[in-house]
């Protein structure tokens, strides 16, 4: 069997559900594809684990993928199974904050190591400074956890709709005691979780037909999840060794994340990207990338497998 | 044992000081619900909750002790759940690393000493290393090693090595350096060689600040095997528990895997004083 | 450059470089600058190979950056580093004085009473090898974003090689050296100052220079749980996100370099004070 | 009232290999303005001896008292100086700063420090070394920087273990003299080991004699000497008589067997 | 051939307080199987001397062989056995791994080390000893112990820095008698530095005087004596006289202005 090596972008969890189960449904093996799935973390920064040759293929937010082929390492979108963002900024109602104009002057908690582009160009579109003062808002970099918005840390802070959501609803606080801004509404959304692969590697056909398979039997196993959430998470639970995730909050974010790929076979849509280029690019003095990138997707890959 | 009483005299206080901290930093919350359900609330009512929050910003010294019993106690040790389970993946991963920084530390210490050139060429450069940020080295670090097909205990190791060899190089050298001029004299008159200046004096001298080295850099390699844990975190470890714990705000799980590290650690320095006080029996005390 | 060239000229580099270097030790007397020059050309022949190395061996930039480019990002980002080293200084020298401060009062503590001795040092010793990395979200949740939480980490960090040494130091004065003070009727504090911390500096000092790289460590690492968008670990963290790691390779330039004068400043003063030890008479 | 008086005191070591005693069944009086010399032969005791009158040892059978208190009251109450076998100079502090310690430490103005310490440096003639390192001394000067030390700190009672060991004979005969004087002029009580039987008859009012493993006393020889000694008194019959008289009981204590 | 020639040599310690100028013109030829006695204040420059024939100091001016090469390269031939005049005995050795330290170092068998510690300790009457650590041991015996050590190394030359000053009389005479005997029986060369002018006579064929500092060879005295000397020998007339010129040698250098 050919060897592939995923390298996710977080630790194992129902984000990557998909992957998961394709691998333990057998839809890898009837690829005749032999699948190493290794979890990210923090500070590992998976575009460098594909430079490094550490794995074949990654999944990442396309910001970051962007920033990463501006900066000189060539990656290319060859599938995108999230369709769109669940991405959002919470805020507590007792802040005042209603609408994103309220946020002058307020602090905002975003995650960084390339999660925190859409935050940066929904500022710089609304026109604040993200220095402070008056006329700004004061970023702050958090942790991997809502802490900071229970604990008054920070006014708003970003919070995936299948994960940190739960989790501040988990904590005591409800529905109605908070304010959500969704970057999916907002019409300011990126893409996230899409496939990757070194542009030099697709010049060889081998493994354009290795990532067909893998992406043809990948998207087998985010349409299964889909259909049976908790039956993937619960073989998401089998496959973290820490031992540390809850049978309840993995169901939840599986049914989760079912929205988010709902709407996708895996093959990128070009008005999708066009829109999360134009949101980097229209960033202020900071823009994530600063030209219209090129190449920097491909449906050849799809083409083959679907 | 004539520990056991102030032991537990100190743990008792700790506890106190524990319970009072957990109620005091903990009912900001409750006043908070209190005010968001729009209702009154007294402080007898505030106490007992702030010691059985799911999220607390200090638990509760019991909420925490069920945690461990859960997680040590109730589950088999091949469980994935059990903190056992990833004591032992941590603990291996800390000693090997131990084990290679404390040979790296002596060998580094014995070159420095023994050369002059050594000494000023690579002790800046062994103090400058320390000052690299190892949490920003460790995920490439790891990403190199793993390219190098080098597995996730021996890169776990790598990191264990590079914090815990500092130490030993810093507390080797002055060890070694420590025998006094009439102790050199000595060895000079029996125009004894290098080799033999080093095996039966600078060596013996140097046994109280090498052992008192290994406490420090057994502590850091346990330190960084939690560190590489974070981005190994497959491999499962108390640094994985750590990150999870975090990750999905389960307190409860952070402070169980921070009370296992600091037991494990608890463990190790008295192994490594029972090994001082065997290496160097007879001495006067 | 060929395959085969490459180890060779590295080796060549690397073998010509020492032995300008063994040269010069030996003249050390005559040129007082050697003491300077040999740690210096060691560093340059470290740079020039992986200069060599990085080109040679095609390591991806977003891998390992050659020195070049990175010392090209200094030039080019003074300000930044500057600003970040201020911030995270602030919560380096804070920590840094609380943590060994407090680690040298529980020594004494620990060293007046036998009673703590036995019931503190066994749970303390705990308590202090609690890892960074745990720590660190706790303090952050605690003390705020700001350098406070990153002080808080550095003191937790410190306190533990700080609290093994001075306990290991207060116990080396020798036997004829205390007796005397018994024969002078001498009180606790006079015997502490005047006998038990001089004979004590070696190992204090030891404890000091290890805490200088430790905190910036643990300095650098809070960082990463929570920080406003400033300071060292800050911008590491978040320029490996973004592959500026030629940028990340600047910090820790200027992290290693702040942290050598830190720890050479400490070596001084120990040069200073325990002038009299064997390890310093040379 | 006697300054040291020991009954049937004894002390014994526990060692891993066994026990050692140092000390057994020792009586003795020594009386306020007694010079007396402990003689016996090498580890017999002596130092063990010294240390339990200055506390630094705990008897383990037998009583003692010091000034008619316990050996601990009366360190407490600084009733002697110690001049140990070994110099024992702290090697952080230069000479000065080492004679100067246990003023510093009972609190003597630092202006009376000073004049102290120029007396008692000269005294042992050691003027200009105040401000070297012990380790840039010669031996026989260490020895006699911590001879200093012990009278810059002026107790009425002096414990000295082999104060001139290390010495030449011009020197030692210089500071025999200077000792005596300050004897004479003070009416300190001075305890005294040695091993050389002149010293000890010449300096003494009283001659200990002490005998090897378990240390006993074996000879008290209370001195006929005059308290005016000038250093040809060495040559005088009496002198003689008592010199015969230690020797005759230091060879017959020399029984190595034990 | 001359064991040590050394001639106009001369060394000055650099300290912060100034030059110490420790020796100053010292010429002396040692002959093989001479027993060479160093007498003179305390830092004259004895130790200094034996220490720049060991190797342990470099002169600063003059010349000097030790068996007619340089003191380094007679060191690395492992030419002398050297007792310092601090025990320095290392603490984490028990007396008898003290003893065998230089032994082992110079690669002599097992079987052999054994029977040499025991000899060496029977010699110095530390029999039932070995197994002790140094700080068990009176300051008398640790210096025993530490004769021992260099006499176990059994090198043709002995540097000996007052080996006997903290002993008795009785064990003094006993191991001079010893020390005699061995050096007849062995022809071994002796640098001994000593206080005691009867000890200096009675041990030596050539007495050489120093004086103060700097240091300088004042008188070299070479012995009448017979090689035979029973202990009584010390009251014989050629005995008292040749004392009496080194008293009179010692204390006309004894000046203490410098
Ligand atoms: N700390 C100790 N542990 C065990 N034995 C000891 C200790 N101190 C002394 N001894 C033993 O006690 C005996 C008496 O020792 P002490 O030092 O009193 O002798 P001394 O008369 O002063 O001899 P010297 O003239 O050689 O100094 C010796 O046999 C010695 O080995
Ligand atoms: N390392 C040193 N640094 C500076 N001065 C020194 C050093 N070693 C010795 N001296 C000085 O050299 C002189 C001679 O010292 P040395 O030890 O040779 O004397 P000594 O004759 O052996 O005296 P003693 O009989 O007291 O042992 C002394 O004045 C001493 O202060
Ligand atoms: C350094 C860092 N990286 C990621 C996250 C949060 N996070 C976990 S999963 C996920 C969705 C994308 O995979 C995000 C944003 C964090 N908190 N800190
Ligand atoms: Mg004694
Ligand atoms: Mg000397």
């Amino acid at each position: 069997a050919d060897k592939v090596t995923l390298q996710l972008k977080w630790v194992t969890q129902a984000q990557f559900g998909g992957y998961y189960v394709a691998k333990d449904k057998g839809f890898y093996e009837e690829e005749g594809l032999d699948v190493e799935i290794k979890p990210g973390g923090p500070d590992v920064a998976p575009v460098q684990v594909l430079a490094g040759g550490g794995a074949d293929v990654m999944v990442d937010w396309m910001p970051s993928a962007l920033a990463a082929r501006e900066k000189g390492v060539p990656v290319v979108n060859i599938a995108q199974p999230f369709k769109s963002s669940g991405l959002n900024l919470v805020c507590r109602k007792e802040t005042g904050i209603t609408t994103p104009e309220d946020f002058k002057g307020k602090t905002l908690g975003t995650w960084f190591y390339g999660n925190e582009y859409p935050l940066l160009s929904w500022m710089s579109k609304l026109g604040f400074s993200t220095e402070g003062g008056d006329d700004g808002v004061v970023i702050q970099k958090i942790g991997f956890n809502v802490d900071p918005l229970l604990q008054k840390q920070a006014d708003c802070i970003t919070a995936m709709t299948y994960n940190e959501y739960w989790q501040i609803l988990d904590a005591g606080l409800s529905p109605d005691d908070l304010v959500i801004f969704s970057y999916e509404k907002e019409g300011i959304s990126t893409l996230e979780d899409g496939l990757y692969v070194l542009e030099e590697n697709l010049e060889d056909p081998a493994f354009q037909d290795k990532m067909a398979r893998f992406v043809r039997a990948s998207m087998k196993g985010w349409k299964w999840a889909e259909a049976n959430t908790d039956e993937a998470a619960e073989i998401v639970l089998e496959n973290d060794m820490t031992g540390a995730q809850t049978e309840k909050h993995q169901k939840r974010m599986m049914g989760e994340v079912a929205k988010l790929t709902a709407g996708s076979n895996g093959e990128l849509d070009p008005a999708d990207y066009e829109r999360t280029v134009e949101t980097l690019l229209s960033a202020g003095s900071d823009p994530v990338i600063t030209k219209e990138p090129e190449g920097a997707w491909t449906h050849a890959i799809t083409d083959k497998a679907l | 044992m004539s520990r056991a009483l102030p032991v537990a005299t100190v743990i008792a206080a700790i506890i106190v000081i524990w319970y009072l901290g957990a109620v005091w930093m903990n009912a900001q919350w409750e006043r908070d619900q209190a005010e968001r359900a729009g209702v009154e609330i007294t402080l007898a009512e505030i106490i007992p909750k702030t010691m059985a929050q799911e999220r607390p910003v200090l638990p509760a010294p019991h909420q925490v002790a069920v945690e461990l019993w859960d997680t040590v106690a109730a589950k088999p040790v091949t469980s994935k759940r059990s903190l056992v389970w990833h004591g032992w993946i941590t603990l291996s991963a800390t000693l090997l690393g131990f084990a290679f920084g404390t040979a790296l530390g002596v060998i580094l210490a014995i070159g420095i000493v023994a050369s002059r050139t050594m000494d000023i060429s690579v002790m800046p450069w062994v103090i400058a290393s320390q000052m690299v940020p190892i949490l920003a080295i460790a995920p490439m670090m790891i990403v190199v090693l793993n390219a190098a097909d080098v597995g996730g205990l021996v890169a776990k190791a790598m990191i264990s090595m590079y914090l815990s060899f500092f130490p030993v190089v810093v507390g080797m050298v002055k060890g070694l350096r420590s025998p006094d001029a009439l102790q050199l004299d000595l060895m000079r008159t029996y125009s004894a060689n290098g080799a033999q200046t080093f095996l039966k004096l600078r060596l013996p001298a140097s046994l109280p600040y090498l052992f008192t080295s290994m406490k420090v850099g057994v502590a850091a390699s346990l330190v960084g095997a939690i560190v590489a844990e974070m981005t190994l975190s497959q491999d499962g470890g108390l640094g994985s528990r750590l990150l999870n714990g975090s990750y999905y705000g389960q307190t409860m799980m952070i402070w169980a895997a921070l009370i296992a590290s600091a037991v494990l650690a608890g463990g190790l320095i008295p192994l490594i004083g029972a090994a001082q006080r065997l290496a160097m029996r007879g001495r006067p005390t | 450059m060929s395959g085969a060239a490459l180890p060779v000229l590295a080796l060549v580099i690397w073998a010509a470089s020492w032995a300008l270097n063994v040269f010069m030790t030996g003249r050390e007397r005559a040129w007082p600058w050697v003491r300077y020059a040999v740690p210096a050309l060691f560093g340059v022949t470290l740079l020039a190979l992986w200069e060599i190395g990085v080109a040679a061996l095609e390591i991806s930039p977003v891998l390992l950056p050659p020195p070049s480019v990175i010392a090209a990002r200094i030039a080019g980002s003074l300000p930044i580093l500057w600003v970040d080293f201020l911030q995270t200084f602030k919560g380096v020298m804070a920590g840094y004085a609380i943590g060994c401060g407090a680690a040298f009062l529980t020594a004494l503590a620990v060293d007046r009473s036998s009673f703590l001795q036995r019931g503190l040092l066994p749970v303390g010793n705990l308590v202090a090898a609690l890892p960074v990395i745990g720590v660190a979200p706790i303090m952050v949740m605690w003390f705020g974003f700001d350098w406070q939480s990153k002080a808080a980490v550095v003191v937790v960090m410190c306190f533990f090689p700080m609290l093994v040494n001075t306990v290991e130091g207060l116990r080396a004065a020798d036997h004829m050296q205390r007796d005397l003070m018994r024969t002078y009727a001498a009180t606790y504090g006079q015997t502490l100052v005047k006998l038990r911390l001089p004979a004590a500096a070696p190992f204090i000092f030891n404890g000091l220079k290890i805490c200088t790289t430790l905190s910036l460590i643990g300095a650098i690492v809070a960082e990463f749980f929570g920080t406003p968008i400033v300071g060292m670990g800050f911008r590491i963290s978040t320029e490996v996100g973004r592959m500026n790691v030629d940028m990340v390779w600047a910090e820790i330039a200027v992290a290693a370099l702040a942290g050598s004068v830190f720890y050479g400043m400490v070596a001084l003063m120990e040069r200073a004070v325990t002038f009299w030890h064997p390890s310093q008479r040379g | 009232m006697s300054v040291v008086s020991a009954s049937a005191l004894s002390l014994t070591f526990e060692t891993d290999d066994g026990p050692v005693h140092a000390l057994s069944n020792v009586s003795l009086e020594v009386e306020k303005g007694d010079f007396v010399s402990f003689i016996g032969p090498s580890g017999c005791g002596k130092t063990t001896f010294l240390r339990v009158i200055a506390d630094l040892e705990r008897a383990t059978g037998g009583a003692i008292t010091v000034n008619g208190v316990s050996p601990e009251a009366a360190r407490r109450a600084r009733a002697y100086g110690y001049v140990f076998q070994a110099a024992g100079l702290y090697p952080w502090r230069t000479i000065g700063g080492n004679i100067r310690l246990p003023l510093e430490i009972i609190g003597i103005p630092k202006a009376e420090q000073a004049e102290r310490v120029a007396r008692v440096l000269e005294l042992v003639e050691l003027e200009g070394f105040e401000k070297r390192f012990p380790w840039q001394l010669s031996g026989g000067m260490q020895q006699r920087a911590s001879i200093a030390r012990a009278l810059a700190f002026d107790a009425d009672l002096l414990l000295m273990d082999e104060p001139f060991g290390a010495l030449d004979e011009i020197v030692r005969d210089h500071l025999n003299e200077q000792l005596l004087a300050l004897w004479a002029r003070t009416e300190k009580t001075i305890c005294f080991v040695t091993h050389s039987i002149p010293e000890a008859v010449y300096l003494s009012t009283k001659i200990v004699v002490m005998s090897p493993r378990p240390g006993r006393i074996i000879d008290v020889i209370d001195s006929p000497l005059p308290k005016q000694r000038p250093l040809d008194i060495r040559e005088s019959p009496e002198f003689l008589e008592v010199a015969h008289r230690v020797r005759e009981g230091l060879r017959a204590g020399h029984s190595y067997e034990d």
